[in-house]
């Protein structure tokens, strides 16, 4: 309402250049509509500092106007009681019919809207230094043999098949490519959304294993620890052919004035389906008119068209909403929309769990805790399944 | 009242910090107690729930290795910063020109977190960018370390920054100690003909005992409380072998929004603690009142 | 024979400071050689360099006919005891005194027995087993633990840096007599630091009084003690002090006569019939039992003044009377019976037998 | 010093004695070499460009020296969409760091005081609660501490994070101060108390006045460790009063951004720089502060 | 009038552990009354609660006729020296003076009035400015300061807490002179505490000597020297200290026989004619200067004997000669120009006038 000046504090973890400035964009918009933008970031571990910080804060009554906060943790927030009810946002803005309806689930807790949208990662991707390939006759893989075929063909070269760092989140990143190749859709989504304890056990996870233990080869071995700025560096040099990372890979590859198709190439990963990672501001319950028209107008803002291009131009991701124009998106960016729209119509668009978008942080935790000890160790595909079942089971 | 008041000053001073300590640190630690006999996620909830949190905590195999990493981190850790500490006392007690510099190059880690040199000590230890890539470029080809990316040798490299972290303040804690010594009984070893490493091992250094039970302390506090080391270094990788308590609590609370399950591992960590520390204070009050 | 210990010319300075000038002392064996003199002089720096624990600056030192200017201390054949004791805090008492032959590699049953003749001889066979922490009765078991660890080294020669200094006056005065009887008993050599001129007293058969890094004076007790050569000796040594008093002379027929300026008015004089060529301003040193009760003294050399009593101070077995004269507080040594009272006048014998004389701007004995 | 180099003079050959100094010598280059490395790293590495970091060996030295880096993280780097580099959060770190140091050290001072020097019944329970009180892990006091504060209106607040570091300062402050003025013998208060002084003008006048090590020491070492802060910091912390750690974590840490290296290391240089400072020039008055108090033997 | 001072049944425990036992003491105005006994004795403690600087758990005491048993020490009309001076390290001395005044509000005119009085008194003007780490010449002048500090308040009661024992022997006896003098020219009321009997004989009008939380006896220092209460007093005061020697006794048509073992074989008897009445068994006190030269004594309950030296400790004014009587150690003084030799018999005269005798069992004296 035209009373109240809006007010937002937002607490996120975009810090880096890019991120930085895409959010610059959102304050810039904020401002123009008479806002103002009270900027709160916080860095590391893919929000874990950011959690922390946010946890004090709503526990000190405290709370952020709104914060990045993603998944199904938003809904965990919500049972907290301590999120804002933006509906009516929502409903004026008719974000029911413009975002794809896997996305708006998240969006929403026990009926009203509780969280706004930003832009869609997809996760599944496959990235490819283009002079590698072509210098060995090798395509973009898209089976999970001829990748291997190709790796090996590749390593006789003395090339780095996949550039990898070994960090938890990495390794579950690679894992749940493979996972969603090797399940298919309705596998991936029986065993890392419904938690399906048969599927989790099943041959087919133990085919997982197997293909990563397989991937363990193709990475060198100085892998461990190494960040993945650094690992796509690897691709970009031509010391490495492949890294298996989320469309925010591309940022380097652009960064260091490479172009899509021609220096470098993207595809998803084999198999069907696509794996998103919908990054997305929940507003907190919070006294004052000013913060609350600052609530609304955020909201309204981040899922709006203009806000929605210019914003994913910069992080590299795409709009939420299906109906932005992509002209001015690069061809990676217009390969990941129309996928999208098409996995929304085949029920294939899922959600990336290595990201937090399927589980709770305590399942998906434990899964990662296994993938990633059986990545770092000799560790039997067959004891991964069982110890993968155990975690899951201890994590309730 | 002026006399009462006169009186009871020294009690008065001491209240608001007995307050504040009894709420801040005793009352948060039964918080925590609590809390571990709880089902909370996201953030705390206080119906108690019985053992759960412990049973799940014994049943995780994360939570193993944090635990034997700890004390096998922690021992290392200790013996290695105590022995390399007092080696660096023992050269530096021999009338050298350039003490002051030494000592401070010795001493400076201690100054910087963990945040502020956690990179550049990833990229030392990286075999493929660090020390082994730079020896093998002057023609060593053989030269191998790695264990930052070797899960089972990753937890040494936690141990070999944290030992560049802490050793020069075990070996200003030494030095300290070894200038404490009564020159006379030096002296005296000299005319009964003692050779200079016996005087050292046989005289000097049993004397020094207190000093070793002091750098005990600090280490340990150094040990129990290691995060920052392992966040910067590691991440508690490759896979979890890395992992400490600390990080375990950790990342438990912060990053899975399972606050009940970091409460019970807070609750292990508080009594090794209490296990350390209490017959230090112990010892340390009893032989200061007289 | 060679003399045990020949100290020519020695020199020792501390970067440019010089902290001992042109050290010479000779000492025969069985000889007890006490170092002597305020606390800073040099006596401990001195013993080291015997001990070879500092280097020296110049000159040369031999032990036993031999030169060790530049031997190590384990090869000087000495033993020395600290004033700390420096006893070995984690060693038991026994490892304490057999750690020197251990390292060694004296046998274990040589080890045994003298570690056993040493403390039966120090008495201390109850404490063998006991750390020095444990040492009970504070100083003594110490100090005993430290001298058995000298005497077990057998050595050419014995060196003590204060080793009573940290026991108390009773104490103090019962080792000394110990000390005393185990030179005697063991006709050892022995060089001994201190700065209690009693000690130096009764303890030496020579003493070095030194000052600043200078020797003052070599000589038996009794030279030093009743030829004072120069002030600084004359004041050090004794307790209560020589009085020192400005004196005028004046030649006389029998001798000389000594005007000393008195408080109450008029001077007194005394006549000295042995000593003659003063010049006119003295200082007229004697010592306190030189003066007396006239009641109880008499003889050649002797003269009686009447004076002024300020203080009394009755101390068991004397008194002490101080008054005022020349300028100065001078004490006298009376009877423990004595009548002297505070504020009253007493008729004094001044004994001049065994005075000395100091001039005034060099403060050098003139007799 | 335990200066046994004079342990036999002339014996043995003089080339063995000078051999055996060069060994000592060629042994602490070494230690120190290994001590500097990690230092050595950040700083060559924010004198590079990011194109050379890109392509090059990370612990080379720069083929060319450029000082772009450290003008961009002082004052241009972005965190989040504030790109003024870590200067402003330099000066929150100043704001919480010296009213926190002055007033831990002042109440260390006063505890340290009544518990050296006017022990009464329990003091000595006060004292081993307090130092039991430095062990505990600060993860754990994590929420509850955001709790209090919230109750307290502290929360976000400078106040509030000096409040913090103040609290979990008071254990370290106290405990060096007892330890040294147990060293300072009982007769000066009695002297004092014979004199008519109460409790606080024998602090002030006598005891306050004594205390330089111990102050340079406890200064030191709570300076260090506010400065240095991660966890408070970042929990305790809103927008406006993050102190230079989190800054310097935003700008090191970003996981989806381009990463530029030499300005991260460039940023950790200026974040560690005061300390850094601290430990140089009053390094020597820690050990010898060390020496007078907080060790015992 | 009142005691200055007045202790009744006063009692005090750390813990469970009682420090004092029963102590009452009382002493008039003027009255210098020392303390003295071994160390842990509990003299501090006692002075400590006269000062108020410790609660006392039982019993009462009294300044100046006032109760002051629950009064803080400032208001006790008291003043302090303690043994290590405890002087403000970072004020200067005259801060160090006045700072008692300035806390009690006296104007800075008197303030600075006092000051110039007790620093001229002292003759501590020129270190006025100077900070007590900067007075040079050791312990002397901070003693000197100390003394100004407890001067300038002028108080009903002085105390003393051994201020002496940190001096070097010569400027003890020398600061010794100079509190006895202040004392006679104040006519102050002291308690001084100290555990050198010689301090104790020379300062008191009154000693109390204790041992253990215990008072042994109460008396001037005469009746202390020459009527000790028991074996620790007798043991305790007088150095050399008092030879006490196992002996037995029987009654004789003139007095006493008095049979002490000897070395050499034959005992040595005595006849004592002014004691009857003792057991057989008796311990016998003789102090050294009641031995002595048979050439230089003679008189009326004198006893010769012959006796073979041990040792002999020439100390400048006195020769002292150690001897084995009944198994102990007997030291004798003698002239110092004495013929005794060391292995040697010697005649000697004991003065059997003024010897003490003990019960063995209870150390109590008999005589
Ligand atoms: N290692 C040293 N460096 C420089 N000066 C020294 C050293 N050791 C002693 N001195 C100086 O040498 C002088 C003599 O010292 P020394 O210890 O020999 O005196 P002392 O006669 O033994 O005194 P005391 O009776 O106090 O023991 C003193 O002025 C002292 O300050
Ligand atoms: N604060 C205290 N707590 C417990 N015991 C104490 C305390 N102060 C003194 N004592 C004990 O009380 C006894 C008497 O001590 P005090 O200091 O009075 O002895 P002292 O006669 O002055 O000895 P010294 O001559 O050594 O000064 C000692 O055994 C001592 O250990
Ligand atoms: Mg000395
Ligand atoms: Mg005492």
């Amino acid at each position: 309402d035209g009373h109240a000046s809006p007010e937002a504090e937002v607490l996120h973890y975009w810090t880096s250049g890019g991120e930085a400035k895409s959010v610059a964009v959102l304050q810039e918009e904020f401002a123009a509509n008479g806002g103002t933008w009270t900027d709160m970031p916080v860095a590391g571990g893919g929000g874990d500092a950011a959690g922390t910080a946010l946890r004090a804060r709503v526990l000190a009554g405290n709370a952020p106007t709104a914060a990045q906060i993603k998944g199904p943790a938003i809904q965990e927030w919500y049972e907290e009681g301590v999120l804002a009810d933006i509906s009516a946002v929502a409903e004026a803005n008719n974000w029911s019919k413009i975002l794809p309806e896997a996305i708006a689930g998240h969006m929403q807790c026990e009926g009203t809207w509780c969280a706004a949208p930003v832009n869609v990662h997809r996760v599944d991707w496959i990235w490819a230094n283009a002079e590698v390939l072509s210098a060995n006759g090798i395509d973009m893989p898209t089976t999970w043999d001829e990748f291997n075929a190709a790796a090996t063909k590749l390593q006789a070269a003395g090339v780095i098949p996949l550039a990898h760092g070994g960090q938890a989140w990495q390794d579950a990143t690679v894992f749940e490519a493979v996972a969603l190749g090797i399940l298919g859709s309705d596998g991936f989504r029986k065993a890392f959304v419904e938690l399906d304890m048969d599927t989790l056990k099943s041959d087919d996870m133990v085919a997982v294993f197997d293909q990563m233990r397989t991937m363990r080869g193709y990475v060198d071995e100085n892998f461990s620890g190494r960040d993945w700025n650094l690992a796509t560096a690897m691709v970009m040099n031509g010391e490495a052919a492949f890294q298996i990372m989320g469309d925010w890979a591309k940022g380097e590859f652009m960064a260091a004035g490479k172009v899509p198709g021609e220096d470098f190439l993207c595809l998803s990963t084999p198999g069907e389906g696509f794996l998103y990672n919908v990054d997305s501001f929940a507003m907190f319950a919070v006294d004052g008119d000013d913060k609350q028209a600052g609530q609304a107008l955020l909201a309204e803002l981040v899922v709006g068209e203009s806000f929605q291009e210019v914003f994913n131009l910069n992080k590299g991701s795409i709009p939420v909403r299906t109906d932005v124009a992509l002209d001015n998106f690069d061809s990676c960016a217009v390969l990941s929309a129309d996928d999208m729209a098409a996995s929304n119509e085949g029920g294939s668009l899922l959600p990336s769990y290595a990201h937090g978008m399927a589980l709770r942080g305590a399942q998906a935790g434990a899964i990662t805790d296994t993938v990633t000890a059986h990545f770092n160790s000799d560790m039997s595909s067959a004891d991964a399944v069982q110890m993968l079942a155990d975690a899951i089971a201890n994590s309730m | 009242m002026t006399k009462w008041l006169e009186e009871h000053m020294p009690k008065l001073v001491l209240a608001p910090s007995f307050i504040v300590v009894l709420i801040f640190v005793y009352g948060f630690i039964a918080w925590t107690a609590w809390v571990s006999l709880t089902r909370s996620r996201l953030l705390p909830r206080y119906e108690i729930d019985g053992f759960i949190q412990y049973d799940r905590l014994f049943a995780s195999p994360r939570w193993d290795t944090a635990f034997t990493n700890l004390f096998v981190f922690g021992f290392l850790f200790i013996v290695i910063a105590m022995i390399l500490g007092l080696i660096l006392a023992i050269l530096l007690d021999q009338n050298i020109r350039t003490e002051g510099a030494i000592r401070t190059i010795y001493l400076y880690p201690m100054a910087l977190s963990m945040i502020v040199t956690g990179t550049a000590w990833k990229w030392i230890l990286n075999p493929g960018l660090g020390l082994e890539a730079t020896v093998r470029g002057w023609g060593f080809e053989d030269f191998t370390f790695n264990w930052l990316v070797d899960p089972d040798m990753a937890i040494y490299t936690v141990v070999i920054a944290a030992i560049w972290q802490s050793s020069g303040f075990v070996m200003a804690l030494f030095l300290a100690g070894l200038r404490s010594v009564d020159q006379e009984i030096i002296k005296a070893a000299q005319v009964d003909g003692i050779p200079t490493w016996r005087v050292y091992t046989a005289i000097i250094i049993p004397a020094m005992a207190p000093i070793f039970l002091s750098a005990f302390i600090v280490l340990s506090h150094l040990a129990i409380k290691s995060f920052d080391l392992v966040i910067a270094l590691t991440g508690g990788g490759p896979g979890y072998a890395t992992d400490l308590p600390a990080t375990y609590m950790y990342t438990m609370a912060f990053s899975r929004g399972d606050i009940g399950q970091a409460a019970s591992s807070a609750m292990i960590m508080m009594m090794v603690v209490f296990t350390i520390v209490v017959p230090y204070l112990y010892s340390e009050l009893r032989t200061k009142d007289d | 024979m060679a003399p045990i210990l020949e100290i020519n010319n020695l020199f020792k300075s501390y970067g440019s400071v010089e902290i001992l000038k042109d050290i010479n002392v000779a000492i025969e064996q069985g000889d007890f050689l006490v170092l002597v003199g305020p606390s800073g002089c040099g006596k401990s720096t001195l013993l080291n360099c015997i001990a070879g624990l500092e280097p020296i600056t110049g000159g040369q030192l031999s032990i036993g006919g031999k030169d060790m200017t530049h031997v190590s201390p384990k090869d000087r054949d000495i033993a020395m005891v600290f004033q700390s004791y420096a006893l070995y805090p984690t060693m038991t008492v026994a490892k304490n005194i057999t750690f020197g032959m251990k390292v060694r590699g004296v046998d274990q049953a040589t080890q045994d027995e003298k570690l056993a003749h040493v403390a039966t001889q120090l008495q201390i066979e109850p404490l063998l087993n006991r750390k020095p922490g444990q040492l009970s009765g504070g100083q003594r078991q110490r100090q005993r633990v430290a001298m058995g660890r000298a005497l077990v080294r057998d050595p050419k020669l014995f060196l003590f840096d204060e080793p009573l200094s940290n026991l108390d006056a009773k104490l103090r005065v019962e080792m000394r007599t110990e000390i005393k009887a185990l030179h005697q008993r063991l006709g050892a050599s022995m060089v001994y630091v201190t700065h209690d001129q009693i000690e130096a007293m009764t303890l030496a058969t020579k003493i070095v009084v030194m000052k600043g890094g200078v020797i003052q004076q070599i000589g038996t007790p009794s030279e030093i003690y009743n030829h004072p050569a120069n002030l600084f000796v004359a004041d050090f040594m004794g307790s209560p002090a020589m009085n020192l008093i400005p004196a005028k002379t004046k030649a006389n027929g029998k001798g000389v006569e000594i005007e000393i300026a008195s408080k109450s008015g008029d001077p007194i004089t005394l006549i000295d019939t042995k000593n003659k060529d003063l010049p006119e301003d003295v200082i007229l040193g004697v010592r306190p039992e030189d003066i007396a009760d006239a009641s109880l003294r008499g003889g050649e050399g002797r003269q009686e003044a009447d004076c002024l009593i300020d203080i009394v101070e009755p101390a068991g077995a004397d008194t002490f009377a101080v008054m005022q004269l020349g300028g100065k507080h001078v004490t006298a040594r009376l009877h423990a019976e004595t009548g002297a009272v505070a504020g009253q006048n007493l008729n004094l014998v001044f004994d001049l037998g065994k005075v000395s004389y100091f001039a005034p701007e060099t403060g050098e004995r003139l007799n | 010093m335990t200066d046994l180099s004079y342990t036999s003079p002339r014996s043995g050959s003089r080339t063995a004695n000078i051999l055996l100094r060069w060994a000592l010598y060629i042994m602490l280059g070494l230690f120190a070499l290994f001590y500097l490395m990690p230092l050595f790293v950040m700083v060559i590495t924010s004198f590079k460009s990011l194109d050379e970091i890109r392509t090059g060996d990370l612990i080379s030295l720069p083929r060319e020296v450029t000082f772009d880096a450290w003008r961009t993280a002082w004052s241009g780097a972005c965190t989040g969409i504030q790109c003024e580099g870590v200067r402003p959060f330099f000066w929150n770190s100043v704001l919480i760091a010296i009213p926190a140091v002055l007033i831990s050290t002042l109440i260390g001072a006063l505890n340290g005081y009544v518990v050296a020097q006017w022990r009464f019944k329990g003091a000595n329970l006060f004292f081993a609660l307090m130092l039991f009180g430095c062990f505990i892990p600060f993860q754990v006091v994590l929420l509850p501490m955001a709790r209090m504060l919230g109750l307290m209106g502290m929360a976000g607040t400078i106040p509030g994070l000096i409040f913090v570091h103040v609290i979990y300062g008071l254990g370290f402050t106290t405990l060096f101060f007892r330890n040294y003025y147990v060293s300072i013998p009982s007769e000066l208060t009695k002297a004092a108390k014979v004199d008519g002084a109460g409790f606080f003008r024998i602090f002030w006048s006598i005891f306050l006045p004594l205390s330089l090590p111990i102050i340079v020491v406890t200064v030191i070492w709570q300076f260090t460790q506010i400065w240095n802060d991660f966890l408070f910091g970042v929990s305790f912390s809103q927008a406006g009063t993050q102190p230079v750690t989190v800054a310097l974590n935003n700008i090191v840490n970003s996981t989806t951004g381009v990463k530029a290296y030499n300005v991260d290391m460039a940023a950790a240089i200026i974040a560690a720089l005061p300390t850094l400072f601290v430990y140089v020039v009053a390094g020597k008055y820690f050990v010898r502060g060390l020496t007078a108090g907080s060790v015992k033997g």
